[in-house]
């Protein structure tokens, strides 16, 4: 099935597009940021506003019907379809997969001083009424905050033996998080740590497909709780058996 | 309720103004008929469909009376003579007359007793059915509870399968009430088309078949929401009564049903339109159906801050022509809008006093309130935040029938997700201002207070005038709208006609009978 | 000079874009929003919001950087160069070239009920400050109003030798406007009328361009008051006799 | 002003006790100094610029100190004996010192009222030129008139140039207020970067050339756009006073100077950030510096309607610290937030409360006032009209600072436009709603007035137990932001030192005598 956007009639295309050029508001300026959108490939596109934002740029906004389609049937989306347990039944799986306590250690890591994310998944209280991994009972969590260089998180993972690593990455300017996850990697690797763990990426702009390229076992973005994630990697404990 | 101190007797006096203005106007109308509205009542008799040439038989019968009979007796006396002779049913006569030559005026002519007589089982059975509709949305509302104030969103793609997928979209996101925007110009049509309708201009037409469809998808929506979803339609232009005797007949809630819009904002005369106004809206009040007033678009081409005062007007005479009509306060939806230019200093607070006013005057009232339109413009990202000030205004002053604002007002009828994001604005100011209205006061002789208070006093001298000039000369002068209009200008005034001494119309008849036993 | 769209930094291309598909929120619908964009020639798209909006559809926020850009220089737009007289130099400027009054008619043709466009145009009052061209004396300006159908229009054109048309057009669905443009252009032609009058169109969807496309001297959008349009219109005129 | 019917003696208790907690504190600070106090005064003494190695300067000198003298004497006797031996000015000692392997300790040391002789010259140079800058805002001030609130804008592009380019059009779309945010994790630097800088991550280096260069950006579109521009960075972190000092040389305006902020979202080391937030605020205080503190982030991490109280007394506690280190009431800027969700029912009530609460707690106070930030998704629709929620609050309750919230909070730092279509939205509000807030009164014990009340006396419960428990104790078992920190965990600590008996700083010293003299 081929899908176009959707205004008001089936495969009609329409698409809302806004963006500033550097360059004062004139004729000029409407018919560029037209071009633009053609070359976007929108059919006669409308430029419903113009206006100057100060210091020689101007703000646009068009409407206009895209020429483009994509075949929904062909698209594939590396994602994890294991559908979560209960808190209950992972404890249960847990204590009869395993004689001992599984060890999960989180941090946001690098400079990334963001600790909402990774304590909605560790911390007791857990989030949106999802209790974090500090509460179930065959989990040994230590959430040790924000700010930890890579360096300092891979020790630690050593010293407690850790079975899974948690990164919470929320800062993603520059790429930033990219270098400091894909640095992670390599260090685990230096160390013979890396397919020892189950290492899982987290935070606002984490998809799985992103995890997956940089050398993580799974990715989880918003919406995912600490069901999701202990599913996941428990069930990868166990498959690696 | 009295946040804004109004004195009474202004108030009062208003009315008294508005009452005389539509008693005059209503001494003409009772002496005039229409070619629509006798082609209303051969609708409430049963005559549908079209020849082959795509004529409405309810237009082939009156144009063939017009033609060669007597149009001032009414035209349910050739139906009634025609049945009669051929001793066959409405349905079998309008069969046979389609195809024949034979003119309807060619039977002899019973008298105006046996009129009633002979067409009763006819008018009777829709003015049933037309109940029935009234005890089942009365069913629904009982049955489905509803807050004070209800969204209501258009929509207006020209293809009535479009329109329900959309109606059916905008239910499910929280709207409470659709409209089907009709297509650019029906308004001017002396006719209403027949059949289901995909092609239309910036609307779909009104046509009976669009309006079983989409009522029959919302029902079936309002079920899976357990929230009962009105219809509405326009019935304002040429063809009022008809209109509202299909609204009554498909069950619509609502229609927008006022002669001033017509004559204003598409030169419709304004003899035609307040006589076929009468009928149309003596339907809605037999059938339960909300009038919306159309007063807010005085604003869009007047200033909104000089000329706030010509809405409160109009609604006062809209009420007195309501009453005329039999309506109940619960059916009269009067119209404002929310028009002031957002560069006016204090613009929201002369917003505040304007909606609150109208609430206070009219606490009755299903108040239809409009958004911004003509101040917005291509940037949706400030027209959202436009539309979300007006949701407010409606969350401090509880009005009922909200139309929600669309962030591309200045550019296209509503897309889908233009709807979608108009109700979840509006929802987040609704939770998160719940108890706003009850825990402010306004400040005695405040700029709010002040505002409400001179445009009443303003009102009530433009009512004085026109009462004094009469309505017709009022209209003449442009007293709304900045717009002149001439009594005998516009479209369709050739389908007016005075009435003769024994002229009958047996719907209209019946119903106000059933409205005085009442 | 290549100009490209501008987030925070030159050259960035940052663009937002918004649209609705015909499918359920999820993983899918998200990838192909993002397909979608990469075919505009968005580079690395992100979604940062998707959100089901009832009834099967999903309304979709994306953000990237756009490969394409425009040469600023290269750009030429159909514009009305001359600067607009202000009143008092039209009316002296009639004085000198005509000794008569110049008929301007104008109305919103078709089944177009907006008016205040043309009446900001034409009316004593005018609009936003700018009087409209009842106002200039000789000038002797017909407003019409609404809703007139063409053959009307160009009926009373004849009726009172009209010098100027001004025809408004406000709703464009369905393009309605271009037929109705149309018509009028080829019922001109078909009275032997067009080349006699200056003939303009104005709406809040009218350009210049597309004005002159559909055979008219010119097109007026927003922004555009009395002086503009009577200052062309009489300078065609006097470079037409 | 006293719309909410606060009970004045709580206040005053919160007061009292916030007295007894920054005293307890202050006893502490009075015992010690650090490594950045020290640099600190090298560089209001004159001492800057980098070695070979990229090492500032004052970094090098105090490292020098710590590893061959005793810095608990302070740094000043090592910089002044140097001098006196070598009988050659600061800025010569230091092109030697730059150089050469020489320790600075290798001097003849002076004794205590030398060093203060000797340095006299060098610090009254700066703290001249810090007062001339005073002078120079004040002139600005009072020659271009502002409104009550400030609008504060965001640039965060890595790129100084870049940030000046949209400095200047934020101005020109009228922002009063361009704070330059820093690069992620610059505050974790134990040293202040030099020179100019083009490349950042989240924000741009703070450094004294970046001030410099955006100073003369703003005071140029202050002369244009006849407003002055603020100036606004982050002092907060391991080198609070050393900012401040370039902060004061480069004329800023406001700094956000806080080492709660530090403490619970930075992990640094409490002790070694009351020390540094000390002479930080004596600095701010000298030099007209109005600080911003950080209680609207606990928000972030807590639940902003159960957890409302902290802020509030936070911001007593802030307020004592700020007085101890004599800061007049004009220039503490307390920081609170729109931070409730607004799917909470009646939200914008306890939001428009909690914000009159500030308002009328400390009347004199420029409030920071920040958006909403961590209910805002990725739907900019959506977002828009929650800052638009949240710039009527302003209005309604005459915020000073106030941060605007970007429609695109939930995805990026903001582009221009995001901050441009936030001017037009903040605007828009203060203008179609100038007098709104006169205009209303607020039900006596409705919902706004009970809600306030409720976190006045929550917030006096709380500060009752931390006066009790003292500071360092409270800050460990975690009562703001849910955020617990050990007293010797987190950054810096090693920095901190006890001061011996001879220990001098001259320029804590003078100012110090300086607002005792008046
Ligand atoms: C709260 C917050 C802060 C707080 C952080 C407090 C704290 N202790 O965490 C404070 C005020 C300190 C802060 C500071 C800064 N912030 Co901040 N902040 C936010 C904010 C408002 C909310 C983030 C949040 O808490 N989300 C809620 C959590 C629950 O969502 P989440 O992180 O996505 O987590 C969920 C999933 O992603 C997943 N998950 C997350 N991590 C992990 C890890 C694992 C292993 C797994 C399995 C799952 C998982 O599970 C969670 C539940 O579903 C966002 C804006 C926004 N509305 O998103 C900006 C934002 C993230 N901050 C930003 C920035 C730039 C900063 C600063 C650098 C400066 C500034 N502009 O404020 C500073 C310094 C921060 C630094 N050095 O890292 C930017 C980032 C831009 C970008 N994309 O790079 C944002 C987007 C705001 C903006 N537009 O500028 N910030
Ligand atoms: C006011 C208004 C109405 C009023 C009109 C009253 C009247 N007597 O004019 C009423 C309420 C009656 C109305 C009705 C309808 N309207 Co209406 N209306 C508007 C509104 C809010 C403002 C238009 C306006 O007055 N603009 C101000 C004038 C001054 O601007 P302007 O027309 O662009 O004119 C300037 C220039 O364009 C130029 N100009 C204009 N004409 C000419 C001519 C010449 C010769 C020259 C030189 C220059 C010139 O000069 C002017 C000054 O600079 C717009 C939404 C919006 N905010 O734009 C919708 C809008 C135009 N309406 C719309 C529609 C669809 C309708 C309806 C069909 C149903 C409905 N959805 O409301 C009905 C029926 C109308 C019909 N059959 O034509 C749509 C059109 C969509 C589209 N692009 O096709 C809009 C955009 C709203 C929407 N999003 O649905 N409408
Ligand atoms: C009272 C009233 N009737 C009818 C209409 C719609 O009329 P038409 O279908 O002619 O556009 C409106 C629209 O604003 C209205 O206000
Ligand atoms: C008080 C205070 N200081 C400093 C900062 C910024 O700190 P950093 O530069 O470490 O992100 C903030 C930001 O929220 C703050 O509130």
């Amino acid at each position: 099935m081929k899908v176009k956007p959707y205004g008001d009639t089936l495969n009609d295309g329409k698409i809302q597009v806004s963006f500033t050029l550097p360059v004062q508001r004139s004729q000029k300026g409407i018919a560029a940021a037209k071009e633009l959108a053609k070359k976007m490939g929108l059919l006669d596109p409308a430029v419903v506003h113009a206006e100057d934002i100060g210091n020689g740029f101007s703000f646009y906004v068009l409407y206009g019907s895209a020429i483009h389609s994509v075949d929904y049937d062909k698209i594939h989306v590396e994602e994890i379809t294991q559908k979560a347990l209960s808190r209950k039944e992972i404890e249960a799986l847990i204590a009869k997969e395993f004689n001992r306590e599984v060890v999960f250690i989180g941090a946001s890591t690098g400079t990334d001083a963001h600790t909402v994310g990774i304590d909605a998944i560790m911390n007791m209280k857990g989030y949106a009424g999802h209790y974090g991994l500090e509460r179930y009972s065959g989990i040994k969590a230590y959430n040790l905050g924000s700010q930890v260089l890579n360096e300092e998180f891979v020790k630690i993972a050593l010293d407690k033996k850790a079975d899974v690593l948690l990164v919470s990455q929320t800062v993603t300017q520059k790429d930033v998080h990219l270098k400091n996850l894909v640095e992670l990697v390599e260090l685990l690797e230096a160390e013979g740590l890396r397919d020892k763990i189950v290492l899982i990426a987290g935070g606002a702009r984490i998809t799985h497909e992103l995890a997956k390229e940089l050398g993580y076992d799974a990715g989880f973005g918003p919406g995912n709780f600490a069901e999701d994630v202990a599913t996941f990697a428990i069930n990868e404990l166990i498959s690696r058996k | 309720m009295n946040k804004l101190n109004l004195d009474k007797n202004k108030i009062f006096e208003c009315r008294k103004h508005a009452e005389d203005i539509a008693l005059d106007v209503q001494n003409f109308i009772d002496k005039h008929s229409t070619v629509s509205v006798e082609r209303t009542v051969l609708r409430l008799l049963g005559v549908d469909g079209i020849d082959d040439f795509g004529v409405p038989i309810p237009n082939k019968i009156v144009d063939d009376v017009l033609k060669n009979g007597d149009i001032t007796i009414g035209v349910s006396y050739y139906i009634a003579s025609a049945i009669k002779f051929l001793n066959i049913s409405i349905d079998e006569f309008i069969s046979i007359y389609k195809k024949e030559e034979k003119s309807i005026c060619d039977y002899p002519r019973v008298n105006k007793e046996e009129v009633d007589k002979i067409l009763k089982p006819y008018y009777e059975k829709y003015l049933k059915r037309i109940k029935e509709n009234k005890a089942k949305r009365d069913d629904y509302l009982n049955r489905f509870k509803r807050g004070i104030t209800d969204l209501y969103v258009i929509v207006a793609t020209g293809n009535i399968d479009e329109d329900v997928t959309q109606a059916v979209a905008a239910a499910k996101a929280g709207a409470d009430i659709i409209a089907v925007i009709r297509s650019t110009g029906q308004s001017l049509l002396d006719f209403v088309p027949y059949g289901k309708t995909t092609e239309g201009f910036g609307g779909t037409f009104a046509t009976q078949e669009n309006f079983r469809i989409m009522r029959k998808a919302l029902d079936k929506v309002s079920e899976e929401e357990k929230r009962y979803i009105k219809l509405v339609n326009y019935a304002s232009g040429l063809c009022m009564p008809e209109i509202a005797a299909m609204g009554a007949i498909e069950r619509l809630d609502v229609l927008l049903n006022d002669s001033m819009y017509g004559i204003i904002f598409r030169d419709i005369n304004m003899q035609r339109t307040f006589v076929d106004q009468y009928f149309s809206r003596l339907i809605n009040a037999y059938s339960g159906i909300i009038i919306n007033t159309g007063e807010d678009n005085y604003l869009t081409t007047s200033d909104a801050v000089t000329e706030a005062h010509t809405v409160l007007a109009s609604q006062f005479i809209n009420e007195a022509f309501a009453k005329k009509a039999h309506l109940e306060e619960k059916l009269m939806g009067l119209g404002h809008a929310f028009e002031i230019n957002p560069d006016v200093e204090d613009s929201f607070l002369y917003e505040l006093a304007q909606a609150e006013m109208a609430r206070e005057i009219f606490p009755n009232a299903p108040l239809k309130y409009m958004p911004p339109t003509k101040h917005i413009n291509g940037n949706i990202f400030r027209a959202y935040q436009q539309n979300a000030m007006f949701n407010m205004v409606t969350t401090l002053t509880n009005q009922t029938i909200h139309l929600l604002g669309m962030m591309t007002e200045a550019i296209h009828t509503p897309f889908m997700s233009d709807r979608f994001l108009a109700i979840k604005n509006a929802k987040m100011i609704q939770k998160s201002m719940k108890s706003f209205a009850n825990e402010i006061e306004f400040k005695d002789n405040g700029i709010i207070q002040k505002r409400a208070q001179y445009v009443l006093d303003e009102a009530l001298s433009l009512l004085d005038q026109i009462s004094k000039q009469g309505m017709f000369e009022s209209l003449e002068k442009g007293v709304f709208a900045e717009t002149k209009r001439a009594v005998d200008g516009g479209k369709g005034l050739d389908g007016v006609f005075e009435k003769s001494k024994n002229y009958i119309n047996v719907v209209s008849k019946r119903m106000e009978e059933s409205f005085n036993e009442s």
